[in-house]
């Protein structure tokens, strides 16, 4: 069913479609329309909507909603997002499935309401305290954020470990058509070889979760290791967790083959990004595009490979962020361009061909 | 004439009508132009006079009156 | 063909929904098209604007410059984007809110419309109709989209108000179309 | 002589037509140039339709993260006892995200002034449900008008009210011109208690929204008078001598 | 004065011989020493002790604190400072100073109250939204705990920004013979070249602090910037801030002219490092050791340098953080090898040993 | 017949001697033994010194982040209302951190279970002072005693009664056989409320913590009888029909 | 001799003294030797009657006391 | 020089003030010392460690391996730490707490010392005093530190605390000293 859809809005179609039990949300700009959506549609679906007090609340009600086995999901903007950040800790030192969107906004402080992407860090290196490492999926399209709800639903259960999505205000609130795909077309899409049935049956959470001991010796789950060792073996099985979770790598490449310039980012970026390499191209500059659909895990060797023929340009909504990640991908093996905005406002398909042109002259 | 003036900051008005409804002595009503901002700001009836009870004052939200009392 | 179309005024003047009737219009007609808002949802009373791209193309995002068309409903919003609008552009003004010397900074190449939409809303009874009055000219005057498509946008964004809300729209998009 | 007070910006305010916020900016400037304490303000904007404070107040003023201007205040107050703090807060700021820096700062009795602006709904960020919302009452995310699945008002006066440490707590309204006045008194009393060492003092103001309600201005001042102060009654709930 | 006192006392020491006005805590392990004793010395020295009732509320009033000019501190250890990532990004987005202190313990989640570095991340890649960066000093010894706290108000109140302190359970909370040197001395050992007099001067908030209008206009402190282009004009300040930052560079190098292979750690990590060092010295082998005491700035071209011809070998009590600004130094000069161990126990110097032979037999 | 419930796992606990947490462990699971719903609980561990609960027992048992207990029993209960949904917590997880948390849950009327186990102090960081330290109390962050610009004590049942839509509130004690008793019955009743979906229930229990309180532990008992409960009152704040 | 058991878990207990305090017949007291943590855990007094009313067991932290009544 | 002691029991038997006034009677004989404790402050009656590490040279971290002087308190360190006890060290029992039987786990050329500690600080009114009286029997056998700095070490613990408190942790020193 082909609709025009605001990137919030298909989020939250792609979460009942992947069969979300529960929400949690505070308001804030630019994501409001996930909280005000959700609240007509999980009432009509019979699912638990719920409008917290606060983020901590948000955060803490999807940790009470992942220990007993829901499928849930909270969603915010970066302040909100800050506020989380304990609360993600303890979702992954105790092995919690669940999906936290972050739909980017200016910062730092209260910033501006405008998409930007300054959270990057927080969102792939870690804003909560710990080795914390959560899948960080970054949807470029309105299609995207309703398919990758449905992804990142599948992930979460499939690692018991908090899926990030990361967005921001202008992929949220763009209109754009959207083909709400069946359950079966989106996995088409977004995995190699799923069945539905397969994905259903990754939310059994019978194995672990807490549901009253009935038929069963009783269970805990806790974060909390005191005896001496005993943290250090568990962030060891959390770190075979994490190298684990490599296997989801995702990415998308054009017009690289023949690229001298490969323009390299990642969710709305990525769109100007493409912007600019049809005008490029077009006046006879060999540019391609690179674009990251996953940040955690990082598309590491395929960039490097890119990079050891073909000079890189990382375009950023922030001060240089994933750039960093780019950088230690290519290792040293290129020079790696950078052209960052931070602030909310939007990179320029000019500054993008200017840089392009002086990259290839030197 | 009456001794209280009005003040009246056009562009200040919102056209929310709150001291319309609020004077006790009909003294006010929209303009039919526009200002700066497309408001029918408020001014003062032909003819009508102001009490100076400030009550219009209290009400605006937006300081776009003010009552002198000369 | 694409057009880069901008819609900017304050919030409350029913800009966002003006720029998402084109896209839904567009979309009726199976055109490519993209909105993108751009709004003060945190802080009432500020300046807002949207973006809307109508193409048969691949719609990437929404860049400030090389506007085709814009829809200029305060003289703020004209100071800060007139400077943006292609040369054979069009401008389409709220004459009750830009006077007619202000747009002088525009240059001669641009096509400019000017409709006193205000007035024309108020005789409906609210100026907030000031935006759907804009889109009536807008249809008559510029060669994009149709009449009728426009119309079914419309119905689809009333669609969950009461039918008399409805009827005072469309009521307003014909005066702004018979203009 | 009804004119501009000294303490007001003479600048246009942002807020929708007929917005409560306007007037108590008024009140307070008002009183802040009636006592004579423009140079010794330090006030703390929220994060709500009334971030911009700064824009209209002309005395010292800083914008907190949300929910936080009562720890914030608590700290200046501390370190600066002679000047005098005062918050002005929405109801999403004071008692939803930041009900805990309220309850603590009130169950201190810190000697400081807030000022509550309730219009029973999330303004800046679109109307949503508030913790204040009423029963019944549709907002962006009660389509359907809040059920108490959605959770009850939460009454901030008759809770803090409840405080032994607390000095002055009431609520008032501005539903009339009468009423603003009253909310003018008490606004002035909490800050002359704040003066005097007297402790803790708390305004809850019931405010108009006509944007998120979905009203005309003089019919959400109506809607106040018939509906809001029903739930919220109007009064002075503490008042320690 | 030479005592044997606790890293945490020690800080509290400097930061009284600094001139602190207000601290804030909330009590956390293995950081309560530091808010018990500030209870007490800042009690005697009349100055502003406060028990919060939460760390959100900690932050929050160091920053009603900065905002009216005065030198606050506030200190947590790691789920805390994860609830203190929007203030971070408040205080940072409005240039407000203070100095917050991580005594970081094992995480994630609730963890354990060991000594720890799994906050790196966090700390210096911004945990909280926007673009946030916080100059970030590392003291290895009760010694450096008592002259960085004195430092860190300076830097604070330099750049108008957060000065972080980044240390763990152990550094806190080992005894160890310390020299409460005078504030010249201190810095003599700090600064290059800095007179108490200027040190003292750097404090005069005048020009900016809330204090009420007396005698000039009304001023306020914000970081809400919603006009086009505004919060992205404020953000480019904000870089040429952190640029300016990177002077404050700070670190140590031993051993390094003739080593083959160089151990890189901070804080605690140092320390087995050296021991590692004197040992491998023992037995032959060129081993050097390069200790950071700012994580940012980051001391990347004098790595690179020192790359070029040895091998390195980081040791980190995490999954490897600081190993990635290694990295990004190094740039592919020469390969970095990689000691980690995450959940609160210690790199053991045996190890290291071990990974040298390797390094130098590959 | 007193012998061990056997919702108690049967091994030692790593309390000190003559914690009152110790005592209140045992009672919970007796009560969960004599409810018959064991296979039915879903309790809440605090950031305490009762953080290990589930070491102890035998049902199934998670640890919440610091304070957030009731938002994490407001999930699971509103997602499960068949099972029983229990959080125990100590008056820093409570009231000071999580003040937000509690207020909300129970202005909301969750049909949840709060044991709140008072000790006037944080035991687990070392004794340092808690909201509800006694004025003039010792602790390692008020070592003069406690004055009033360190706070003053909360008043949990006193606060949460005063809200419409909370259903029960007691306070009871730990300091002798038959305190005990009372306590017993006052959280058995409290669990049973939300079987029978009455809504939501809290019970403060005063605790010795000798370790902080730096007293034997009959000595710490005595301290309860003749000072805690003096500034707690005990007894029953609000049982709405 | 009585009919009531005392059944003590000799490890668990931490030598509080609490049941010894609560027991209003003095059957408990203090062994003079150790258990495996180093405590001096409580025990019947030779020759002392339980009246089985449990107290000891109300008041003991550690649950080491159960009483049974045969 | 350098000396690398372990003290571990439970939580409350005073393993830390032990290690502490070890620390500092090393420091009053200005030698270099540095003490590290890792404990369950959170957790109470959980286990307890400090390492004290005396030497004339740097000091960098402690590592829990080659200890020279182990302080065992209970079974569960005994088990947890014997073997990174250094050939040639010397382990303190408490043999209140640890029996006979359980230290054949000690390689032979391990000397061990057995002190009754909860006996004999019974005999002075509690057991409490435990951790003093092994200090005393440490400094007894180990000529690492001069009896005077310990006792001064000691007093210095308890300045703040009432006079009898220190009397009874003299007489609990001396207990161990002249076992
Ligand atoms: C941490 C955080 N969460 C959420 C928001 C979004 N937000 C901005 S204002 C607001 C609530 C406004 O409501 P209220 O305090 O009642 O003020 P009003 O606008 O109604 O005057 C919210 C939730 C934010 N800026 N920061
Ligand atoms: C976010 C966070 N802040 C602080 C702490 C440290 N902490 C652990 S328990 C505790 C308070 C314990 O006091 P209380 O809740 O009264 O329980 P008690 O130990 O007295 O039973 C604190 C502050 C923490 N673990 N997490
Ligand atoms: S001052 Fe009174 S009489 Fe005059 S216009 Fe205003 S409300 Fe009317
Ligand atoms: S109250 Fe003020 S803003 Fe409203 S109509 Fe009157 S003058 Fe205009
Ligand atoms: S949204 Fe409501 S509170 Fe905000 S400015 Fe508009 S009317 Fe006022
Ligand atoms: S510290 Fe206090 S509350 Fe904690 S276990 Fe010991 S006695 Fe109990
Ligand atoms: S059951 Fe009663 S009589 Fe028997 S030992 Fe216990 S307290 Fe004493
Ligand atoms: S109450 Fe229990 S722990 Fe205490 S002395 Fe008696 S048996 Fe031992
Ligand atoms: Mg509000
Ligand atoms: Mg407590």
């Amino acid at each position: 069913m082909i609709k025009l859809l605001k990137g919030n809005y298909a989020l939250v179609e792609g979460a009942i479609k992947a069969g979300i039990d529960a929400y949690f949300g505070y308001p804030i700009t630019p994501q409001n329309e996930i909280t005000e959506y959700m609240s007509i549609r999980m009432r009509e679906e019979g699912k638990l909507f719920f409008q917290t007090e606060s983020e901590l609340a948000s955060i803490n009600m999807t940790f009470g909603a992942a220990v007993i086995g829901k499928m849930a999901m909270t969603s915010s903007s970066s302040p909100g997002i800050s506020l989380m950040q304990e609360g993600i800790s303890y979702l992954i030192g105790c092995e919690l499935p669940c999906v936290i969107v972050n739909v980017q906004r200016g910062g730092p402080g209260l910033g501006n309401i405008s998409g930007s992407q300054g959270d990057y860090f927080q969102a792939v290196k870690g804003g909560g305290h710990g080795d914390c490492k959560m899948i960080c999926l970054l949807p470029a399209s309105v299609q995207e954020m309703y398919e990758m709800a449905i992804k990142a639903f599948y992930l979460a259960f499939k690692y018991r470990n908090p899926v990030f999505i990361l967005t921001d205000g202008i992929i949220g609130q763009m209109l754009e058509k959207v083909d709400l795909l069946s359950l079966e077309d989106v996995l088409k899409n977004q995995f190699k070889n799923l069945s539905v049935d397969d994905y259903k049956k990754m939310f059994d959470a019978s194995s672990w979760a807490l549901t009253g001991c009935e038929g069963r010796d009783s269970r805990f789950i806790r974060s909390l290791y005191m005896n001496e060792g005993e943290l250090t073996k568990k962030n060891t099985l959390l770190l075979e967790k994490y190298k684990k979770m490599e296997q989801e790598l995702d990415w998308e490449e054009e017009l690289i083959s023949d690229a001298e310039v490969v323009l390299v980012a990642y969710g709305i970026s990525s769109r100007i990004n493409k912007d600019a390499c049809i005008l490029a191209r077009k006046s006879g500059l060999k540019v391609g595009c690179f674009r990251l659909k996953t940040a955690f895990p990082f598309p590491s060797n395929r960039l490097k490979e890119i990079a050891r023929t073909r000079k890189i340009l990382v375009v950023e909504m922030s001060m240089g962020q994933m750039l960093e990640d780019v950088k230690l991908a290519v290792d040293g093996v290129n020079t790696v361009d950078f052209y960052g905005i931070s602030g909310g406002d939007l990179p320029e398909v000019n500054v993008i061909l200017e840089k392009i042109k002086n990259m290839l002259s030197r | 004439m009456s001794s209280n003036r009005i003040n009246f900051k056009e562009d200040f008005c919102k056209s929310c009508g709150l001291c319309i409804k609020h004077c006790p002595f009909g003294v006010l009503e929209f303009s039919t132009s526009f200002n700066a901002f497309g408001n029918h700001y408020v001014k003062q009836v032909d003819g009508k006079d102001c009490k100076g009870c400030g009550r219009c004052y209290i009400v605006c939200p937006d300081c776009a009156i003010e009552v002198l009392h000369d | 063909m694409r057009k880069h179309i901008v819609i900017s005024g304050y919030g409350g003047q029913g800009i966002m929904l003006a720029g998402g009737i084109l896209c839904q219009a567009a979309s009726i007609e199976r055109k490519n098209s993209t909105f993108f808002p751009s709004y003060g949802a945190e802080v009432r009373g500020g300046a807002a604007k949207c973006q809307v791209i109508i193409s048969d193309e691949y719609i990437g995002s929404p860049i400030l410059k090389d506007i085709d068309i814009f829809v200029c409903f305060t003289s703020m919003a004209l100071k800060k984007y007139s400077s943006y609008v292609k040369e054979n552009g069009i401008v389409l003004f709220n004459s009750d809110m830009v006077s007619n010397d202000e747009t002088n900074v525009l240059s001669k190449n641009i096509k400019k419309i000017f409709v006193s939409a205000n007035t024309l809303a108020d005789s409906i009874g609210n100026v907030l109709f000031a935006n759907v009055v804009i889109l009536g000219a807008f249809i008559k005057n510029i060669n994009i989209l149709q009449k009728t498509s426009v119309i079914s946008a419309i119905k689809e964004a009333f669609a969950s108000k009461k039918k008399q809300v409805l009827d005072f729209n469309l009521l307003a998009f014909e005066k702004g179309y018979n203009l | 002589m009804f004119v501009l007070p000294k303490s007001l910006k003479p600048v246009k305010n942002h807020y929708c037509p007929g917005c409560g916020h306007g007037i108590v900016h008024r009140l307070f400037a008002e009183i802040v140039d009636e006592l004579g304490i423009r140079e010794k303000m330090i006030a703390i904007a929220p994060v709500g339709c009334a971030v911009f404070g700064y824009f209209y107040w002309d005395f010292d003023t800083l914008e907190a993260a949300h929910g936080r201007p009562p720890a914030v205040a608590t700290a200046i107050k501390r370190l600066m006892p002679e000047k005098v703090v005062v918050t002005y807060q929405g109801d999403g700021d004071l008692i939803a995200i930041g009900g805990n820096e309220c309850l603590h700062a009130a169950n201190r009795g810190e000697n400081i002034t807030i000022f509550f602006l309730n219009n029973t709904c999330y303004g800046m960020t679109g109307g949503q449900m508030a913790p204040t919302t009423i029963p019944g009452q549709k907002t962006t995310t009660t389509a359907q008008g809040r059920t108490s699945l959605d959770g009850n008002p939460i009454k901030v006066c008759e809770l803090i009210s409840s405080i032994d440490y607390v000095t002055y707590v009431a609520r008032t309204s501005l539903h009339s011109p009468e009423n603003i006045l009253e909310t003018k008194r008490a606004m002035k009393k909490a800050i002359q208690n704040q003066i005097d060492n007297k402790g803790f003092s708390l305004v809850e103001i019931l405010s108009m929204c006509p944007t998120s309600w979905k009203m005309e201005p003089y019919d959400a001042m109506k809607y106040i008078e018939n509906v809001v102060s029903k739930e919220f009654k109007l009064g002075v709930y503490k008042d320690r001598k």
